[in-house]
Formats: structure tokens, C-alpha cells, sequence
């Protein structure tokens, strides 16, 4: 039933990645550049899976990196937030461009 | 009732002090001038005035009074001190450091009598709107909108 | 301006509700029903009408026989005030506000003497508003000082009635003026 | 055509438009919103694959957790309702250009390799599979990295509250400089 | 007339860090009426509560110089409506004073019954909308219908079921009810059956508990210094019930206690508002079989007139002193009237009270200060 | 906090719970105790206070008097201006001229129910009435003329 | 029925709202009134913004939240096979908890869970 | 023997034995479509009848008694008349948002009733994540109530949104421990196979008490995460007056209010079938008479009648006790209720490796 070729599932990660590249290139805000980061481990997480459900059906280990990602990504953002609002306090923005003299 | 007693400690801290027992308490008359120090002594003088239950004002026309009733949650006495205040510019010194009760009483009498609290923290209007005029309570204040006479 | 003329008929009656004259659909009418059947008040007390307005509330009298019983804090959900208490002119604003901000159709109901007309503050007070309807225009007039909570069940049932009739304050102004 | 090929493409225009959105949208709160809807997509995507375990992960955690984060910490930086302004024609068109490309050339190798890659094997990912070989100690389980997460989530959350946690019990002390 | 009138809040813009400010009230389910608090919050801590009171400021001392001493009692039950009975008591009280009235001896013990009804009614309410500011719906309910009990009472002998005007200078309006007696005793087997219900559902509820004690300190000094009475001094401990310190009408002559707590928090206030409704029930106890017989109403003339001089009176009302002031010149009106509210004095120390606390706290002590708004405005 | 306590503290607090749901719960299961009155259906049957005061009356009789004699006594009394008194002067059969009641307004959208005119009132005239179904849907309506239209005084009423 | 069955729900939900939403926008005709829109603080006008900053206790809720929630989505797989592996997966996961754990005290003793 | 499933299959067989498979799925979806949202609209009017009449009985008095014979329509009519009431939407809202979010808490709610079996074979999608797929789903409302907080633009409906998200959040680990200690014990995921694992009795009765606390965990926590109180921060109506839905009028509103009570009703029936067994019905070991008697119920009314039992119990707690202050809300969770459902678990499965469970 499923007739979708593994190529266009590819096409649509690789949109999403360059979706989220586009956001990181232009954003100067930090948050929406997590949130670009985030879209852009999405597309890898998508790839992963397909290409374990395509290429390897019958392991899991695709799946396994997915997860792992996930994880990841979960912890990174925590830490990421973490550091954005402390450098909110004191520098009132969270603006890239207002951080680079940022010393601690 | 050691009114003597009181009666002899009020005249030493202001001696310009009358005193008028004919009413259900001893009454003291006192210079505005001379309230804020008498209000303090008699906070910590050993009758432990400690308690503030009521403090407004009286408008006779003539000049407005401020009636202060004082009494004491240990030995359970109770005086009342008048302060007259010239109608005009009516000023007397704040007590709301020594009873802070005295605080949101001394906001009611400002806007109602327009009585000014030297030293007041907040002195601002409490009741009425902001943009009221006029001190209602006192007996020449008229609103010929607002009030309808009977 | 409380002089006013002086009606024939005696009060305590209860009015006669005109039916029929507006025209209503079937739809209308069940409109009508469901919003009559569904007074949802907002919690809007000033003084002392409001304690008998929790009477109301309380097992005794109980309006959530009525459907009454879902009082909403926020007038947006509201559909009907009950000025239970005296206005004043630092409340008069809020109370037009509160109004406005309400989601139509709403209705207004002006509980005990002092918010139909100042009550025991008509009289010598520069600060009472003399009557909720110089602010808001008010549907029930229910008097009393407080009105008892029979009152009070009495007056959301004639605001029911006058929901289930269709009509607007001015056509039954005019159906009043016309008796 | 049938039911799930459609469906493959509805979900892949919500996620690449609500993506898209994402990261040109001028509010940060929508972005984020956006963001949401994207990942969202992303999870129905992994039902349709029918990885739905990867796909309950996914909005347990993205949306769940970590959307639920970045929403909380728009909150905190007190540009929630601002509008950003929209970036630069300087900036906005290196990065266009850039993206264009590198879409392209990206599209071009997944052209050359993957054509031949259409399947329609039935993949099975049970919880059962799952839950084994990740608690299994062979070559193929993956219980080192399974324990390594917790090491890397006490991390992250120890670093987080020392970072987020120390200013605060600064102005708690005198509120008057937390601006600075 | 009522006229657009713009309200200028000080609201001040975006403080430091995290902070906001947020008005509770005029229309508020919480303020019990039409108080309005500015409150900053930082978080969910309060950082600053500033009362706006006046939104139901009803001129009732002006009124009061244009009315007669006879009329003006009726206003004070608009007051402190849910103690109107102990409002118009203490005005009788200071007119008989004036005048040098003796009030008949079964007129005291009456108004002595109705005051401690009155009381137990204030706080049965009082309770029902505590429990409701900290979210249980259901002890309202419960509280009510003892609470309609009383108002059935009031109502036979008085009636009206709030606002009642049955003080009256020389005595009492109407003779009691022949049914009075009959009906305060079932009242009180009832209440005494009932009250153990409020313990279970309330007082030893542990989320009640948690949520009031150690919430809205107010020490011993502080609560001299903001001038508190009633229950809420009570629960600081210190000793302030009028009925003991000055006794008026036959109180000196029942056997009660006045009720002190030293635990300075919500819970105290609580529990002192609790055990006084049983102190009252106490009184009720001893006095509802002896009234004595006699008139209700001494003799007086149609038109008051005091000679010219200051008197003041005081009474203990559910909320705590309620002090009468009346300045005489002599004619058929009083030259000024000052009556001394205790919540205005309470009020003044929610500040005081609740800063640091959190929002949820912020209510239950408002809760327990038992707030009446119009008391408090006039 | 010891694991005793913590034990403690759960257990103390679940059973507190639980005794706040069995009260509750008692009187859920027992409808009995349900006290509401059913206002509009008890309207035959409800029982008001003799002294409950609904409104001012002024009682006629039979033959359509009334005894106030237009004193203005209880006009006085009012505190707040409720009542309106319009007299007027008859010629009683004898030739005299006589002061007499023309129209006695009440202004109920006013009255507080004080009790204070009916005290004050020497003849009796007027009494306070247990009606309290008064919604109107305008305020004029609630301004009332108590005495009826061509009533006049009773016979010996001074 | 599979996906498909989500989407039908989906479907269902918004006909569900968008119909009542669509059925009082055609019936009724609201008054307008330039109050109406403002928003409502107790009937007394906002002078500031909501849309402030708010406080830092929210996020370490969060972000204690997000962390136990990745636990959670582990110890899922786990529940299933946890009978059939046996004593094994219990130590496993006691360990892995057990981590966790510790930063959880860490969050405790640090006032993290105080709220605000 | 009367059952649902019967109904079910000859619906499918009359459908495909008249329209060719394409249209089968269409005619399908069709139905699906009217019967969900049938089935919504039902259960809110009924639920929300039932909790004011619990709520009257509770407190003494009747409750809705004169619209419709014994109040049946009273829900009717106040639908009816929110669906009729002016939809009002805030000038300085952010008004895309603000439309959007009740119908993402509708969305789901909507979403959550696929995994949920309400008779032998009566439901809609048996995935094979079931209980995750519950927990995942039901994790997107608070998305729906911060968006309605958000953009309000209203101070109350920010602060009730930013707490109940932190409420919210916080809940759903216990919820989630609590739902693992069945999965230990039935060893899936699934919701058939764990109804099927209570054959010869309920979780509830068969794992001693370990499963009992889980079940009270369960249902504190789900009460949490509902909005109910005691946990109705969110709405506190002494304190933020109607919280997150301050600015909500008419059919927006009954969205909002419609999606709680449905939220409810679903917390309720993953109770009744975790710990109370679905719709299997009750069986006590050999007794074969009474577990004879017993399947003679349909399997529809013992899902409904246990769910219901739940429901009620939740609008008990809401009618008898006071609302938690904020901070001790978060403390109960983490303090009590976190670390309580981990060793909780730990004992589950011990027990479960073990097979001391019956
Ligand atoms: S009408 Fe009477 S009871 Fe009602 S608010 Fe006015 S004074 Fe109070
Ligand atoms: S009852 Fe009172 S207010 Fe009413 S008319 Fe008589 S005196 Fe006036
Ligand atoms: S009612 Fe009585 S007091 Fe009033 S005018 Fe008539 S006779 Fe006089």
C-alpha cells in the first residue's frame, strides 16, 4: 500500500534542513535560532528512520538514533534556554548580535 | 483612672495643654504644634498609649478639629486629644510612625477635611475618586449635582 | 425628577405579558427558550443586596433550579448583571465597563431600592449614583431593601419572561407606556 | 494513487509550510506556535511510517517538553508580544541563495543515489523489539547508551540550574540591580 | 448625578525582573465586594498590595447630619450589614447615653440575644465565603442554612431577614416573637449537631490546614499598631472584645469567655471566629430562658434632642470595635457623626500581612480578615 | 524529614481527606436532607413572617375608606423621602373647611422598609404588607398612589 | 483504519467547533463599543501589558519536567519486556533511575522546587 | 448475546457488500465523523448535568429541576445558548491564536478517543502504543491552554495558563509512572491486550497494593492534569477569576468547556480500563455462577458503568475540598506524588518478575 518512493521522503528532509538553515542565517533572535536548530535535527531525525525502514527493515538501529537524537536535542535545548536567559538578564536582549561582548 | 497622673505628664511635655474632664474621658486640648511630641511621649511614657481607635476631625465652621482617641491595651485608659486647625490651611504633623493605623485614618481626613499630614508617607486620596473636589464633610461643601437636598 | 406620573394602575400586579405582537419565528422562539432557561450571572455584588443574592444561591432558595447557578467571575461569559448594592460615582465607570465588555445578548437586572433609584441614598449624598440606569439600561427593576430571595427568583423569572418574549426595553416601554 | 500516498504529501506541505512559517513568522510566540505545528507534522509523518513508537517519542518530548520550554522561556525574555523586525535584504538574500543551492545540489545526489529505493516490505518496530534491544547487552543492544542518557540528562539539568539559578538568588538579595 | 469619571490607577509599566501588576477588584469574586487591590507581583509572590477603597462610598456620615436621631440608626445597618443589629445597637446605645434613656431590662436582654444571632450569623456567612475563597464551594452551602435558620428567627421578631432597624433609641422595635424562644433552641440543638461537620470538612481538612497556618502573620504589635480589633486581634492574642473590657447592656452579667489564639496567623483567626460562635451559642444558652418580663421600649419622646456635647460609644461587632461618635449641638440632628469602622483598621494591615506571600495566600487572609467593603467606605 | 514523618504526614493527610468526602458523601447518598423550598410552585403554600415587611399599604375597607387624615406625620418620619403627601381641603357637611388626604405617593423604588412611618403614623393608616413580587420592568411603574381612587376617610377617624 | 482514522478525527473535531463557532457568527449581531475589545481586569482599565517577563521559576519547572519526561519515554519500552527479561531490566532501570534521581535532590537542595 | 460488535460488523459487511472499497472508507469516515461528534456532544450534556447534580445533591439542594422534565434540558438550553452568544475576540489579542486554540484543545480531545474501547471490539484505532499514545496526545492541551493564555492578552488568563502549564507538565509524570505500573504488570502497550491481561480479574484487585496506590496516583494525578479541583489553579476563581479563559465568550468558551468535561471523561475511561478492566466484566476466580451472571451485562454498560463510578469520584473530590496554593500543588507532585509512583513502580515490577501478581 505504501508507494511512496524513499527519495521524496529524502527530498522533504532535505527541504526541512534547508528550511531551518534559512532560519538560523537570517534570525538574530536566539530562541528562533534554537528553534531553526531544532527543525534541522528534525529532517536528520526523519532521515534516520526512513532509511531504516527502506534500506534496513529489519533492524532497529535507525530508530534507536532517532531516539537518541530526540534525547539529545531535548538536553540541548534545556541547556540552550538555560544560557539565553541568563544573558537576557544581563543584557536585556537576546539578540546575537548584542552578545558578542559577552563576558563573563 | 490616674487622670492626675496623666494630666501631670501631658503638662510636662506640652505645657500649653487645657484639660476638660467634663465628658466620659479625660479631654486635652493641644497645640498642632506641639501634638507630634506629645503624641510621642505619651506612646512611650509608662500609660503606654498604644492604641489609636479613632481619629477624625470635626468641621465647626470656624476652624476644624482634630479629635484623637487614644487608649492603652495594658492598663486600659483612655484620653482624647483635640488639635483646632486654622480652616484655611489646616497642617498638622503626621502620627502615622507612632500608630500606624493612623495611616489610612489621616488619608480619610485629607480628602474628607483636607487636612494636611506633614510627613505623611503616602498622602494620597483613599476614597474618592481622583478627580473630586472639594471636601465633603465639611459643612459648607456643596455638590448641587450629586446631592439632592431633602 | 422622581416625580413622576403617577400610574392608574395599582402595583403588585403582575403585568400581562404581550404575546404574539412581535413577530417570531419557531427558531427564535427556541432561541429565546434556550437563553430564557440559561441565565448565567455575573458574581457582581456592591453590598448588602448581595448577601441576599448568595441566599439566593444558598440550598434554601436555590436557583440553580433555574439554571442560574453557573456564575462566571468574568463578564465575558456572563449573561445577565444583578446590580445587587449601591452604585457610586467610583463605580459607576466600572460598572459601565463591565457592561460593555459583556458578550451580547445581555441583561440587566437592578436589585433593591438602592440600585433602581439610590434607595436610603437618594437623599443628602454627594457620592451615590441615583438609579443603575442612568449607567447601564436595566431590564428588571426589583424593589426592596434587600429584597428578600423569593424577590430576587421572582425577578429572573420575569426577566425569563420577558427573554421568552422576544421583545426589546423599547418595545416594552411602549407596550408599559400604552396600558 | 491511493489513501497513504496522499496523505504522505498533505503531511509533508503542513510540515514544510508550518516550518516554513517558523522561521520567517515576525512573533516570536507564533514562531514558536509554528514550530509546533511542524513537529507535529513531523510526528504524523512517523505514524504514516508507522514507527509509531518514534512517533509518540517525538510529541512526548518535542512537543511536550521542549516546545513547552521554548513557549515558557519566550515568556521570560519579555519580547513575547513584540514584533521582530524582519530581517535585512542583506542577510535575507546570501541566506536564500545559499539555501537554494545547497536544496539543489542536495536533490541532485538523492536523485543519483536513492531511485531505485521504493518499498513496500512490511516493517514491524514492536514495543516488544524495541524494549529488547535496547535493554540487551549484546553487540546490538543499546543499554550503554541507554544508561549514558541518564548521565547526559543529569547534566544537562545540573548545568541548567546552576546557570539559570544563580542570578536570581542575586535579586533576591537586592532586586534593585537585576536590570543592571 | 453620575458622571464619566476617569479612574487614574498608578499602575506603574514593567518593574524589575518578573514583575507585575494586577488589579484585583472593583468586580472581584474574592474581595467580597468592591474592594480594589493593586497588587505586584513578582512571579506568583506578592511583592506590594495597595487597597483602593471608595467604590462604594456612600457619604453615611454626611447623610447622618441631615438625619434625625431616630432616622439615622437605619443607616447604620447598611454599614456593616451582616452585624446590622450590633451597628444599630451601638447607636442606640450613645443616643440613650446622650440622652440619659434607661432602657428596660427585658429590652437589654433582647438586643443582647439578637447581637449574639447576629454574630453567629456574620460568621457562619463569613465562614461559607472563606471556604469559598479557597475553593471549596461545598461549606457555603452548609453554613447557609444554619445561617437561614437565624435569618427565620430575625425575621418572626424583626421583620427583615438583613437589615433589620429593631434597636431603636429607648429599646426595641417590637416585642420579641412568641415563637422566639422555641425557634433559638432548635436553632441551637441544630447548630451544636451541625458545627462537628465544619471540623471534619473544614478545619481538619489537611489542603485547609496547609494553606492556613503560617499564612498572614500579624504579631501581637503589629496588630496594636494597625489599630485591629475583633477576631482578627483575637489571633494575634490580644485581649480586645468590648463585651469584657466595656461591658454595655447585661453583658457583664453572662458567663463567657472572650476567645484569644496566639498563633498570629490565618488559622487562629480562624479558630477564634469558630470557638466565638460557640461562646455565643453559650450566651444564647443562658439568656433565652430568662428573659425578664416587662417593656420592650422605654419612653421616650417622638423627637430626640441631645444636649450639646461629644459621646462616643462603642460595641464589639462580629468584626471587631465598632465605635460611635456623635458631636451635639443640641438641635433634632447630630452636628457630625464619626463611626469607627474595624474593618478600615483591619484593611490597613493586609499589606503588612500578605507581602511575600504567594496570590493564593493573598486571599485566604483577606478571607480571614472577614472584610465588609461598605463598612469600610461608609 | 525522617521517612517516619513522611510516612506520617501522607497517611494523616489522606485520612483527613477521606473524612471530609464521607461527610460530603453522607449527604449526597441522603436526599433527605435537602432543604430547598421551591419558590415559584410553593407560592400557595409559603409561609412569610406576619411582621416580614414587603411594602407600605394603605388598608381600605369595604365601603372604600381609609383612616389617614393626611397628618404628614409619617412624611417626617421618612428618612429618606419616600412618602409624598398631597392634602387638600374639604368642606366637611357642616361648612367647614377641613384638611384632608388628596393623593398619598409612595415611591416604593425608595422605600427601605424602615418601619418608621408606620410607627410614627397616629391613626394607623398604613401598614407594612408581606407582597414582595414587585419586579417591574420599568421604575415608574414602582412609584404608587396608596390611597384608591375616590376613597376618602373613615367615619371617626381624628 | 490506522492513520486514516486520526485524520477522520481531526476532521470531526474541527467541523464540530468550526460549525458552533459558524452558527453563532451567522445568528447573532453583537453591539459594538470601543470597551469591549479592552481587555478585562475586574472592570478597572490595564494600564500595563501582560505580555511582560515573567518569572524564572516557570522554566525550571520545565526543564525538571522535560527531563523526567525523556526518562519516561524510556522506561515505556522498558514496561514491556520488563517481565520476560526478568531481575536484569530491574537493575537496569534502578541505575538508570537512580541517576536521575540524584539530580533530582541536586534540584531540591538547590530550591529549584520552591515555587518562585 | 447483545453486543456492539455485532453492530459493528454488519455495518461493515452491508457497506462493503453495497459500495466498492473506496467508498466503503468514505461511508466510514462519514459515520466516524457523526458518531464522534455525536458522541461529544453527548457526553458533555451529560456530564455536565451530572456534576451540577452532584454538585446539588452534595450541597443539599436539587439543582436544574424545571427545564425539561427533572432539568434533563437544562445542559441543552445553555448550549444552545452559548452556541447563540456573541463570540468576542480582544482587540490587542493576538486574534489568529486566539481563534485557533479552543479548537486545538477540541482537536485533542478528539484525538484522545481513538485508542479508547468502550465494548467487546468498539473501537476506533487499536494502536499498539495505546497508553503512550495517550500520554503523548493528552500532552499537547497544555499547548492549547498557554496559546488561549497567551493571546488573551490578559494578565489573569497569562497567569492561570503559565500555571496550569507548570501543573499540567508536572502531573503527567506521575500519571505516566502510574500508567507504567500496569504496563509492567500486562506487559503491553496495547489496550485490548491489556484489557484482555484482566480476564480473571481487575489490576486493581489482582497487584496487591503497590497496584492500589498506583491507582490513587493515578487519579490524583489525572484530576491534576484535568483542571479539576482541588487542582483548579488554572481557573482559580477567587484568584484569577476565570484564568486562562477570561477572555472566552459564547461558543469559544462551551469549546473550552466542553473539552474539559471530554478530557475528563477520558482520563476516566483509561482509569476504568487500567485498573478496572474495561469493559470486561467482573470476575471473582472460580466462582463460575457469578462470573456467568456477570457476562450476561454487556460489555458497553460495565465500560460506561465504571467509568462513570470514576467520573463521580473526581466531581466528589471537586465538591468537598479546598484548592491548593500553587506552590503546594508543585510540592505535592514532586515531593510526594513523584518520588511515591517511582518506588511504586520499582515495587510494581518487582512483583510483576517475580509473577506474585495472580
Ligand atoms: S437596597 Fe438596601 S439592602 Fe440593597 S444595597 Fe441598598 S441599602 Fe443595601
Ligand atoms: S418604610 Fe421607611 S422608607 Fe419606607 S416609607 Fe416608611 S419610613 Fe419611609
Ligand atoms: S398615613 Fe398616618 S401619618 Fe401618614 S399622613 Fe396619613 S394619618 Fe398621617
Amino acid at each position: 500500500m505504501n508507494t511512496v518512493p524513499l527519495s521524496h521522503i529524502l527530498f522533504l528532509s532535505t527541504a526541512l534542513f534547508f528550511i531551518g538553515m534559512y532560519g538560523l542565517f537570517t534570525r538574530r533572535n536566539m530562541i528562533t535560532m534554537l528553534m531553526a536548530i531544532e527543525l534541522m535535527l528534525n529532517s536528520v531525525n526523519i532521515n534516520f528512520v526512513a532509511f531504516n525502514k527502506y534500506l534496513y527493515p529489519g533492524k532497529l538501529d535507525g530508530l534507536f538514533f532517532a531516539l537518541f537524537i530526540i534525547t539529545i536535542a531535548a538536553a540541548e535545548a534545556a541547556v540552550a534556554i538555560a544560557i539565553i536567559i541568563n544573558l537576557y538578564r544581563t543584557h536585556r536582549s537576546i539578540d546575537v548580535d548584542d552578545a558578542t561582548d559577552m563576558k563573563y | 483612672m490616674h487622670n492626675e497622673a496623666i494630666k501631670d505628664f501631658i503638662t510636662g511635655v506640652a505645657t500649653s495643654a487645657i484639660f476638660d474632664e467634663s465628658g466620659e474621658w479625660l479631654t486635652v486640648q493641644a497645640e498642632p504644634a506641639a501634638w507630634k511630641a506629645m503624641a510621642t511621649a505619651l506612646r512611650q511614657s509608662q500609660f503606654v498609649f498604644d492604641y489609636l481607635f479613632c481619629l477624625t476631625c470635626i468641621d465647626w465652621k470656624t476652624h476644624l478639629t482634630m479629635v484623637y482617641h487614644l487608649s492603652s491595651t495594658v492598663y486600659r485608659h483612655t484620653i482624647v486629644i483635640k488639635a483646632n486647625l486654622d480652616r484655611s490651611h489646616p497642617v498638622i504633623d503626621t502620627v502615622s510612625d507612632i500608630w500606624r493605623t493612623a495611616d489610612f485614618h489621616e488619608r480619610e481626613v485629607f480628602e474628607l477635611f483636607g487636612v494636611v499630614f506633614s510627613g505623611h508617607p503616602d498622602l494620597r486620596k483613599l476614597i474618592l475618586p481622583d478627580d473630586f473636589e472639594g471636601f465633603p464633610l465639611r459643612k459648607d461643601f456643596e455638590d448641587p449635582i450629586n446631592m439632592i437636598k431633602l | 425628577m422622581i416625580e413622576k406620573p403617577i400610574q392608574e394602575t395599582f402595583p403588585g400586579q403582575v403585568h400581562n405579558m404581550p404575546g404574539g405582537t412581535a413577530v417570531t419565528g419557531k427558531f427564535q422562539d427556541i432561541i429565546n427558550w434556550a437563553r430564557a432557561n440559561s441565565l448565567w450571572p455575573l458574581t457582581f455584588a456592591t453590598s448588602c443586596c448581595g448577601i441576599e443574592m448568595m441566599a439566593v444561591a444558598s440550598s434554601k432558595y436555590d436557583f440553580s433550579r433555574f439554571g442560574f447557578e453557573v456564575a462566571r467571575a468574568t463578564p465575558r461569559q456572563a449573561d445577565v448583571i444583578i446590580i445587587a448594592g449601591t452604585i457610586v460615582n467610583k463605580m459607576g465607570p466600572v460598572l459601565k465597563r463591565l457592561y460593555d465588555q459583556m458578550a451580547d445578548p445581555k441583561y440587566v437586572i437592578a436589585m433593591g431600592a438602592c440600585a433602581i433609584s439610590g434607595g436610603p441614598f437618594f437623599y443628602n449624598t454627594y457620592s451615590v449614583v441615583k438609579g443603575a440606569d442612568h449607567i447601564i439600561p436595566v431590564d428588571v427593576y426589583i424593589p426592596g431593601c434587600p429584597p428578600r430571595p423569593e424577590a430576587l427568583l421572582h425577578a429572573l423569572l420575569t426577566l425569563q419572561e420577558k427573554i421568552k418574549s422576544g421583545l426589546t426595553r423599547e418595545q416594552i416601554r411602549n407596550e408599559l407606556k400604552g396600558t | 494513487m491511493n489513501i497513504s500516498v496522499i496523505l504522505f504529501y498533505v503531511i509533508a506541505v503542513c510540515i514544510l509550510g508550518a516550518g516554513l512559517l517558523a522561521v520567517t513568522a515576525r512573533q516570536l510566540f507564533r514562531s514558536a506556535i509554528w514550530l509546533l505545528f511542524s513537529l507535529v507534522g513531523i510526528a504524523a509523518l512517523y505514524f504514516w511510517m508507522q514507527v509509531e513508537f518514534i512517533a509518540a517519542v517525538q510529541i512526548i518530548v518535542y512537543v511536550g517538553g521542549i516546545v513547552v520550554l521554548i513557549i515558557f522561556s519566550i515568556f521570560l525574555t519579555e519580547q513575547s508580544g513584540a514584533k521582530m523586525p524582519s530581517p535585512p535584504i542583506k542577510r535575507k538574500l546570501p541566506a536564500l541563495l545559499a539555501v537554494l543551492f545547497g536544496i539543489l545540489f542536495t536533490a541532485r545526489l538523492i536523485s543519483q543515489y536513492f531511485t531505485s529505493a521504493a518499498d513496500d516490505h512490511s516493517f514491524q518496530a514492536s514495543m516488544q523489539a524495541i524494549g529488547r534491544q535496547m535493554l540487551s547487552t549484546t553487540d546490538f543492544g543499546f543499554l550503554l547508551p541507554f544508561e549514558a542518557i541518564s548521565f547526559l540528562l543529569l547534566a544537562a539539568m545540573i548545568g541548567c540550574i546552576v546557570i539559570a539559578m544563580k542570578p536570581s538568588q542575586a535579586d533576591i538579595v537586592s532586586p534593585q540591580n537585576a536590570g543592571e | 448625578m453620575y458622571t464619566e469619571t476617569a479612574i487614574i490607577s498608578d499602575n506603574t509599566l514593567a518593574g524589575p525582573e518578573g514583575e507585575l501588576v494586577i488589579n484585583v477588584g472593583p468586580q472581584h469574586p474574592a474581595t467580597h465586594g468592591v474592594l480594589h487591590l493593586v497588587i505586584t507581583l513578582q512571579g506568583e509572590t506578592v511583592k506590594k498590595i495597595e487597597p483602593h477603597l471608595g467604590y462604594i462610598h456612600r457619604s453615611i456620615e454626611k447623610m447622618c447630619e441631615s438625619l434625625s436621631y431616630r432616622q439615622f440608626i437605619y443607616v447604620t445597618s447598611r454599614m456593616d450589614y451582616l452585624s446590622s443589629h450590633i451597628n444599630n445597637l451601638g447607636c442606640a446605645i450613645c443616643v440613650e447615653k446622650s440622652m440619659q434613656i434607661e432602657v428596660p431590662q427585658r429590652a437589654k436582654v433582647i438586643r443582647v440575644l439578637m447581637s449574639e444571632l447576629t454574630r453567629i450569623a456574620s460568621h457562619e456567612l463569613w465562614l461559607g465565603a472563606m471556604a469559598m475563597d479557597l475553593g471549596a464551594f461545598t461549606p457555603f452551602f452548609y453554613a447557609f442554612r444554619e445561617r437561614e435558620m437565624i435569618n427565620e428567627i430575625m425575621e418572626d421578631s424583626c421583620g427583615a431577614r438583613l437589615t433589620m432597624n429593631y434597636m431603636v433609641p429607648g429599646g426595641v422595635m417590637y416585642d420579641i416573637h412568641p415563637q422566639f424562644r422555641e425557634k433559638t433552641k432548635a436553632f441551637v440543638k441544630q447548630f451544636k449537631q451541625k458545627v462537628v461537620e465544619y471540623d471534619d470538612l473544614v478545619t481538619n481538612n489537611i489542603i485547609f490546614q496547609n494553606r492556613m497556618k503560617g499564612v498572614g502573620i500579624l504579631s501581637k504589635e503589629d496588630a496594636i499598631s494597625f489599630g485591629c480589633t475583633g477576631p482578627v486581634a483575637r489571633g494575634s492574642g490580644l485581649s480586645c472584645d468590648t463585651r469584657k473590657i466595656f461591658p454595655y447592656e447585661v453583658y457583664a452579667d453572662v458567663d463567657f469567655d472572650e476567645v484569644l489564639e496566639t498563633g498570629c496567623d490565618s488559622f487562629a483567626r480562624y479558630m477564634v471566629r469558630v470557638r466565638e460562635m460557640h461562646q455565643s451559642i453559650r450566651i444564647i444558652e443562658q439568656l433565652i430562658d430568662n428573659i425578664p418580663e416587662g417593656d420592650f421600649q422605654a419612653k421616650t419622646k417622638a423627637v430626640l434632642k441631645p444636649p450639646k456635647g461629644e459621646f462616643y460609644q462603642r460595641v464589639e461587632t462580629a468584626r471587631g470595635e465598632f465605635g460611635v461618635y456623635i458631636v451635639s449641638e443640641g438641635g433634632t440632628t447630630p452636628y457630625r457623626i464619626k463611626f469607627r469602622s474595624p474593618g478600615f483598621s483591619n484593611l490597613s494591615a493586609l499589606d503588612h500581612m500578605a507581602r511575600g506571600s504567594k496570590i493564593g495566600d493573598l486571599m485566604a487572609t483577606m478571607g480571614t480578615l472577614d472584610l465588609v467593603i461598605p463598612d469600610i467606605d461608609r | 524529614m525522617s521517612v517516619k514523618e513522611y510516612i506520617q504526614n501522607v497517611y494523616n493527610g489522606v485520612t483527613s481527606l477521606l473524612k471530609g468526602m464521607r461527610k460530603t458523601g453522607y449527604y449526597f447518598f441522603h436526599p433527605k436532607e435537602i432543604i430547598t423550598q421551591q419558590y415559584p410552585d410553593n407560592r400557595s403554600t409559603l409561609q412569610l413572617a406576619e411582621r416580614f415587611r414587603g411594602e407600605v399599604v394603605m388598608p381600605h375597607d369595604a365601603s372604600n375608606e381609609h383612616a389617614c387624615t393626611g397628618c404628614t406625620a409619617c412624611e417626617l418620619a421618612c428618612p429618606n423621602g419616600t412618602i409624598k403627601i398631597i392634602t387638600r381641603f374639604d368642606t366637611t357637611p357642616e361648612g367647614k373647611k377641613k384638611k384632608a388626604l388628596d393623593t398619598f405617593i409612595y415611591h416604593l423604588e425608595l422605600c427601605t422598609m424602615c418601619n418608621l412611618c408606620v410607627e410614627a403614623c397616629p391613626t394607623d393608616a398604613i401598614k407594612m404588607a408581606q407582597n414582595f413580587e414587585h419586579s417591574v420592568f420599568d421604575r415608574s411603574k414602582l412609584t404608587k398612589k396608596l390611597n384608591q381612587p375616590g376613597s376618602k376617610i373613615r367615619e371617626g377617624v381624628e | 483504519m490506522g492513520a486514516v482514522s486520526l485524520i477522520v478525527l481531526v476532521i470531526a473535531a474541527v467541523v464540530f467547533s468550526a460549525g458552533g463557532i459558524l452558527a453563532g457568527r451567522l445568528f447573532v449581531k453583537g453591539s459594538t463599543n470601543p470597551q469591549k475589545g479592552q481587555p478585562y481586569e475586574c472592570g478597572i482599565p490595564t494600564a500595563s501589558s501582560p505580555w511582560q517577563q515573567f518569572h524564572v521559576g516557570y522554566y525550571l519547572f520545565a526543564l525538571l519536567f522535560l527531563v523526567f519526561d525523556v526518562e519516561l519515554v524510556f522506561l515505556y519500552p522498558w514496561a514491556v519486556v520488563v517481565k520476560e527479561i526478568g531481575i536484569i531490566a530491574l537493575v537496569e532501570i534502578l541505575f538508570f533511575i537512580f541517576i536521575l534521581f540524584i539530580g533530582f535532590l541536586y534540584a531540591h537542595k538547590q530550591g529549584a522546587l520552591k515555587w518562585i | 448475546m447483545f453486543s456492539l460488535e455485532h453492530i459493528t460488523n454488519e455495518v461493515q459487511n452491508w457497506l462493503s457488500s453495497n459500495f466498492s472499497s473506496g467508498w466503503v472508507l468514505v461511508w466510514e469516515c462519514l459515520i466516524v465523523i457523526v458518531l464522534t461528534t455525536g458522541l461529544f456532544a453527548v457526553l458533555g450534556l451529560v456530564l455536565v448535568l451530572m456534576e451540577r447534580k452532584v454538585a446539588a445533591q452534595i450541597q443539599i439542594r436539587l439543582g436544574p429541576n424545571r427545564v425539561g422534565p427533572r432539568g434533563m434540558l437544562q445542559t441543552v438550553a445553555d448550549t444552545l445558548k452559548l452556541v447563540m452568544k456573541e463570540g468576542l475576540t480582544p482587540d490587542l489579542a493576538d486574534k489568529f491564536l486566539f481563534n485557533l486554540a479552543p479548537f486545538l484543545v477540541m482537536m485533542v480531545a478528539m484525538l484522545l478517543l481513538a485508542p479508547i474501547a468502550f465494548a467487546r471490539g468498539f473501537q476506533l484505532w487499536d494502536i499498539n502504543i495505546g497508553v503512550l499514545y495517550i500520554s503523548a496526545v493528552s500532552s499537547l492541551s497544555v499547548i492549547g491552554i498557554l496559546m488561549a493564555g497567551w493571546a488573551s492578552n490578559n494578565k489573569y488568563s497569562l497567569l492561570g495558563a503559565m500555571r496550569s502549564g507548570a501543573q499540567i507538565v508536572s502531573y503527567e509524570l506521575s500519571a505516566g509512572m502510574a500508567v507504567l505500573s500496569i504496563v509492567v504488570l500486562s506487559g503491553s502497550l496495547q489496550i485490548t491486550e491489556i484489557i484482555q491481561s484482566q480476564q480473571n480479574g481487575w489490576w486493581l484487585f489482582k497487584g496487591h497494593i503497590p497496584a492500589v496506590i498506583a491507582f490513587v496516583v493515578f487519579i490524583i494525578a489525572v484530576t491534576a492534569e484535568t483542571n479539576r479541583a482541588p487542582f483548579d489553579l488554572a481557573e482559580a476563581e477567587s484568584e484569577l477569576t476565570a484564568g486562562f479563559h477570561t477572555e472566552y465568550s459564547g461558543m469559544k468558551f462551551a469549546l473550552f468547556f466542553l473539552a474539559e468535561y471530554i478530557n475528563i471523561f477520558i482520563v476516566c475511561a483509561i482509569g476504568a480500563t487500567l485498573f478496572l478492566g474495561g469493559w470486561m466484566p467482573l470476575h471473582i476466580g472460580s466462582w463460575g455462577g457469578f462470573n456467568h451472571l456477570m457476562d450476561y451485562i454487556p460489555s458497553s454498560i460495565w465500560f460506561l458503568g465504571k467509568t462513570f463510578l470514576l467520573i463521580f469520584l473526581i466531581m466528589w473530590f471537586r465538591w468537598t475540598f479546598p484548592r491548593l496554593r500553587v506552590d503546594q500543588l508543585l510540592a505535592l507532585e514532586w515531593k510526594y506524588l513523584l518520588p511515591i509512583s517511582m518506588l511504586n513502580l520499582l515495587l510494581v515490577t518487582l512483583i510483576a518478575i517475580l509473577g506474585w501478581h495472580f
